[in-house]
């Protein structure tokens, strides 16, 4: 669970709107830009913003090498995109609910789940997607745009149940929006109104596919028309813009003034720095010079050079901050490296009630490994 | 097999004559007045009360809040459910016609059927999806889907099919009630074809129990749905003119099969025959003629015969009943197994 | 063959717009709207235009009361969207491809199937989905949606082809646009900037849904934007209007201007008179006054009035015209019912060469059809 | 069985070593360059030259018009290319992995499969649609899908699995040309296991035809794709260990089946096994033994084993290895069933 995460019950300005333009709270170089309004948050809700973003550039990076050495599997790199998740998971309250695919670690973490948890899947636990009760965090979502008709669904499912207050924001990519499932989730979002917040986290590529071959419309939000519900562009790479307007889309989702409707599409405009899992290559499809001016933006940095211009941060706090981080992270690894799977747990939760045939598939399994010892299973298959 | 109150038994309850589709409303109605959390969903399931009138007067007594026209859309109702199902209500979903359940097969077979077991038991997608399945009633192309193996060769789904009124609503009953998600093959054939007596109120009969429909001790004959009636036509026929004794098996849940019933009744008569109206090539019938044969070779006298739709696509209304295992198909299929 | 039905190769005028105003050219009464322009066509071709829309909604007669005698199947009539129906095909060229729902059977009459094509598959009999080489009209269309993505794919292949003056029209509902496969079409179309129309009928109802509940857009038009095509709303009761802007949007997907994008959205705003099909009773759900203020702007009406107030019609030609309509049906139906299905042609066209146990099966029906006679075939099955 | 020229065979042809992955890459190469209607869509086929590189060179060779990446849709790419087929080309449309293939179940099943019947013969679809299938290689969930048997029970629809990189590109080429749509699987296991001679320049592997990889007297066990080469090793160990001959059929068309080759092989062995990753319950390996128990019963001396993965999803990586038939699963249920 993030440090220090506080519910904060205030009512966000930001517009929502469909102007092209994304909205921005912080210059690259950390000052406020003009006419903007800074989120009420306070400077502990920001240090600890911070920290939380640092914890998530570094755990990406452990990850990619454990990932290099074996250790862990295939992994979906976040660095560029970190400001963003957390920003909107620092917006839920501790009751709504949070549906990420496989690139929002940092999402998952700052809503509650541990880092040992995210790791654990990684290395082919399955324990690691059972978050603690309490801790609303679906698994992570791989068949893309999947999610999105689900979510709409428990958006619903709680509006029925008059618990508007409990919104649901759910993520994707820009990939994801060429998805049928995209389309009839968000156009059941409009029809039956639900407390629901989509969050495209357009980074400009799906893997190989650049954002302007995905869809020949101009921007993303502006594909909210066709379900008649509100969207907004955002600055993915301020953090302070994500959590504005996401703060106030989940505001308008529960608490939407007379003519509002609940649900609004985001568009946090941002990048991809890296490949798009350790599996890619991203030199074959697209220039490394692609990233640098997006880098110049870098949430990380923008935050930082806020927090220190506004005395909020020094040397000394950041240092403390990393070790900290090196910490909790080295102790997430350790926890995560400490199990292992039983593979008799397949055949566990596969129905309430185990049926006939598949207890019989289980202790013919055993009775295998009895005979013939696990070494027989781990033979390298092809 | 089956414990519970079959038709007849007195249950106490007071009794209707009902036909299918109306039981399989019944059931709807049934639960919905005792649990809050029922919802119905689907294209044309409220005001019009479903094409086939499934969900006729629900709308009109649980509002519609409770029993919902959505968007055409079937990925969507699907999705939707489970996530209806994930915020804690049980919501059974309406796809019009099993033909136009494929829209939506990414949700099922990848979601719903898989979320208790990648979350490690942690979520669950209690839930329905009512289908009306099968031809016979010269529907247009695209409506007379029998594709019953699909869903039964995917773990997590449960997959039921009722042969009576009183099974239809004691059946859905039981699937409103499990834990796990359930598709529900209707038998549009039969939703009006004869009426039964159905008690009023709540009564489940259990999944993975199959039902001897007809005991006999020549040959089992497997069969569910729509198909149960022309096979125990047949079976009447083949007592009458050729003394053959047949047993009809009415397996009602797909999946997970009730093997222990299947295998038993082999081991009684020693021959068999399985009746569906899907394609037979990977029907369900090859799983349970290979189940037999695992399971009861030595007994076996004969070769299992399947008695199923062509390997075509399901042809235009005008030559259908050529498609579909009629009485005289499966009769002639079981004399030649009996006389192997 | 429709009547006389010739190339019209003039560039037309209309606008194409997203205003939620339809474009309209006729009144209700017949005369030419302020500020409209006649499309371009000759007295013959309105005469024949009107020729067409007549015998369209004598057919659906014909076709709803040889349903209730049972000597069709399930018929889903198409009174009062006729007039978009005929106009539309009267925009196409002969080369161009025709993709049709179950209800465009004038669209597809005007486009080249005979009407006894139409009425063989509502008697089962398939060979009525065969048209003959050079009408490119494909079979209809039941599954909703589902000839969106193959009808891009069609115009995709004819512009890769370099056939770019070979464009595809295809029609669908205002319930298909909520499918999936809708989204996922029109996204594709935008991006490959293919040439073709995507028509869709909105006539108010799909089945027993209101337009309104089916998405929560002001207007169907405006969901092209989540695509970046161009879209238009047109008056789909008015003849005139559909063929002007469905010859725009034509000659646009065959020869865009520069920076135009060659595909439309049409949104043809109409109703469906009757029922959804013949086995639907719309009093269920919809009041039946709801339909009188659109037969107020009825499309043949409207024709035929402004054929009268234009000199091209007078009483005697009208009356030649329900004769010779009344004699093509006739002979149409008749040929219809001369024929009738060989069950052993379900084997044939599963695959070009017919495997062996699909040839086992053929052979082992006909022998059973030998031993036992088609008449125990005929049981009635429940 | 088949009667092509077999790897080794002189014909001719200039000879490369290539993996099977390279192999299906220079299948497509070898169409594409003879013939211009043959396109290239998908996810990431283009400059990426798709994610295990099976389409690498060829946007270069070809150009965008020709290796085409699409937006992110399946229903998109399958649906267009049922329309880039209808327009007279000959599409071969990528799916990224056979896990996501379900968004696009409906235009596969409801229109690709039907076209040509429903037409009565006027339209044709005659696409390719490649999927790499299967598990083994620690891929995340959702990515090890195996469930061929889907589209098996789809009439209209053709199935093909190689299991070697000469059968990769000689059956890939047989499929392009085949005038009906064609799922083609590919066993990502094995991409880059082995390499093997393979021709340059056009050949076909004639699709319908199995392959008898090692011939034995004992038992017939059938298989295809990735679990070829365990059921090998299962059979080289059962001969060095136990003296028992075991003949591999190697499938190679799902789709329709060559019921002669399997048939065949039974009735010289009595004794059968089938061996897939796909879950037991309504997979192929039922259709198999149930043909094979009504074409040949007289013949058979043992149940027909089914050596497959379990009914449950596919597990997380770090257990697939026990949800995969292992040659040791494998080799333990030929010796049950030919002790039998
Ligand atoms: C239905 C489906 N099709 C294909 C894939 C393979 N795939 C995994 S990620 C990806 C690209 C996703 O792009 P985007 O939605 O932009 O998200 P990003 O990875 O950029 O965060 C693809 C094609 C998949 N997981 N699911
Ligand atoms: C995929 C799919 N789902 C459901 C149906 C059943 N169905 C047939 S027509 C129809 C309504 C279609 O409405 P619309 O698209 O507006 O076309 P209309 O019939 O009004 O012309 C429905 C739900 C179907 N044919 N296909
Ligand atoms: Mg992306
Ligand atoms: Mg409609």
């Amino acid at each position: 669970m993030s440090a220090q995460k506080e519910l904060n019950q205030q009512e966000p300005t930001s517009r929502v709107t469909t102007d092209t333009q994304p909205v921005q709270v912080l210059e690259a170089d950390g000052s406020v830009c003009p006419n903007a309004t800074v989120p009420d948050l306070s400077d502990e809700e920001l240090l600890s913003m911070y920290e939380d973003t640092k914890l998530a550039r570094r755990f990406d990076q452990r990850a990619i090498s454990l990932q290099r050495q074996g250790r862990i599997a295939t992994y979906a790199p976040m660095t560029g995109q970190e400001g963003a998740q957390v920003a909107t998971s620092y917006a839920l309250e501790q009751r709504d609910w949070l549906f990420p695919t496989y690139r929002e670690h940092a999402a998952k973490y700052v809503h509650g789940v541990s880092l040992a948890a995210l790791l654990k899947p990684l290395r082919g636990i399955r324990e690691g997607y059972a978050v603690p009760d309490g801790v609303n965090v679906m698994p992570e979502y791989i068949p893309i745009a999947t999610q999105i008709p689900q979510a709409m669904g428990m958006a619903w499912g709680n509006k029925l149940q008059g618990k508007v207050d409990h919104a649901v924001l759910c993520h994707f990519g820009d990939g994801a929006t060429s998805e049928g499932d995209f389309h009839e989730g968000l156009n059941f979002a409009g029809v039956f109104d639900v407390p629901a917040v989509f969050v495209c986290n357009n980074n400009q590529w799906a893997i190989s596919v650049p954002r302007e071959r995905q869809t020949a419309s101009e921007t993303i939000a502006q594909k909210a028309q066709a379900y008649g519900i509100e969207s907004v562009r955002v600055d993915g790479l301020d953090p302070l813009a994500v959590y504005q307007v996401t703060k106030a889309a989940l505001s308008k989702a529960k608490n939407p003034a007379a003519g509002e409707r609940r649900p609004t599409l985001i568009e946090a405009v941002q990048y991809r720095y890296g490949a798009h899992t350790t599996a890619d290559d991203p030199s074959v499809y697209r220039d490394d010079d692609e990233a640098e001016e997006w880098k110049d933006k870098d949430p990380l940095d923008r935050l930082q050079k806020y927090l220190y211009k506004e005395g909020i941060l020094d040397e000394e706090i950041d240092a403390e901050l990393d070790e900290r981080i090196e910490t909790t992270i080295k102790n997430a690894i350790t926890e995560a490296e400490s199990v292992s799977e039983d593979p008799e747990l397949m055949f566990e939760h596969v129905y309430e009630e185990m049926p006939d045939r598949l207890r019989e598939q289980r202790d013919e399994l055993a009775a295998l490994r009895e005979k013939y010892g696990d070494e027989a299973f781990e033979e390298v298959l092809e | 097999m089956s414990s519970t109150a079959e038709p007849g038994t007195d249950t106490g309850a007071p009794i209707e004559k009902l036909n299918l589709v109306e039981a399989v409303c019944d059931g709807l109605y049934t639960e919905m007045s005792q649990h809050d959390d029922v919802v119905v969903l689907g294209e044309d399931v409220g005001k019009n009360g479903g094409v086939f009138r499934a969900t006729a007067g629900l709308y009109e007594e649980f509002g519609e809040e409770r029993v919902i026209d959505t968007p055409l859309a079937e990925a969507g109702i699907v999705g939707s459910a489970i996530g209806l199902a994930l915020s804690g209500m049980r919501p059974v979903a309406e796809m019009q016609f099993m033909g136009f359940i494929y829209p939506a097969f990414d949700q099922l077979v990848s979601h719903a059927a898989r979320l208790r077991s990648r979350s490690h038991g942690q979520y669950t997608v209690p839930m329905v999806v009512r289908a009306p399945y099968g031809g016979g009633i010269h529907a247009p192309e695209h409506h007379s889907e029998s594709k019953e193996a699909f869903f039964v060769h995917e773990p997590g789904l449960k997959v039921v099919c009722p042969s009576t009124p009183y099974d239809a609503k004691g059946l859905l009953i039981a699937a409103l009630r499990d834990p796990d998600p359930v598709i529900f093959l209707e038998p549009k054939l039969i939703y009006r074809a004869f009426k039964q007596e159905v008690p009023k109120g709540s009564y489940e009969v259990p999944l993975s129990e199959a039902s001897v429909r007809r005991e006999g001790s020549d040959i089992s004959v497997y069969t569910w749905g729509a198909m149960t009636r022309p096979t125990l036509i047949a079976a009447d026929n083949l007592a009458d003119e050729y003394g053959v004794d047949v047993e009809v098996v009415d397996l009602r849940t797909l999946s997970p099969l009730d093997i222990e019933t299947i295998v038993e009744s082999f081991k009684k008569t020693g021959r068999a025959a399985v009746v569906h109206e899907a394609p037979k090539t990977a029907g369900l019938g090859a799983e349970i003629s290979s189940t037999i044969q695992e399971e009861a070779l030595l007994h076996q006298e004969a070769p299992i015969k399947r008695i199923t739709g062509f390997d075509t696509p399901m042809p235009l209304h005008g030559v259908e009943d050529y498609y579909l295992p009629q009485a005289v198909r499966i009769q002639d299929g079981i004399l030649e197994t009996v006389e192997f």
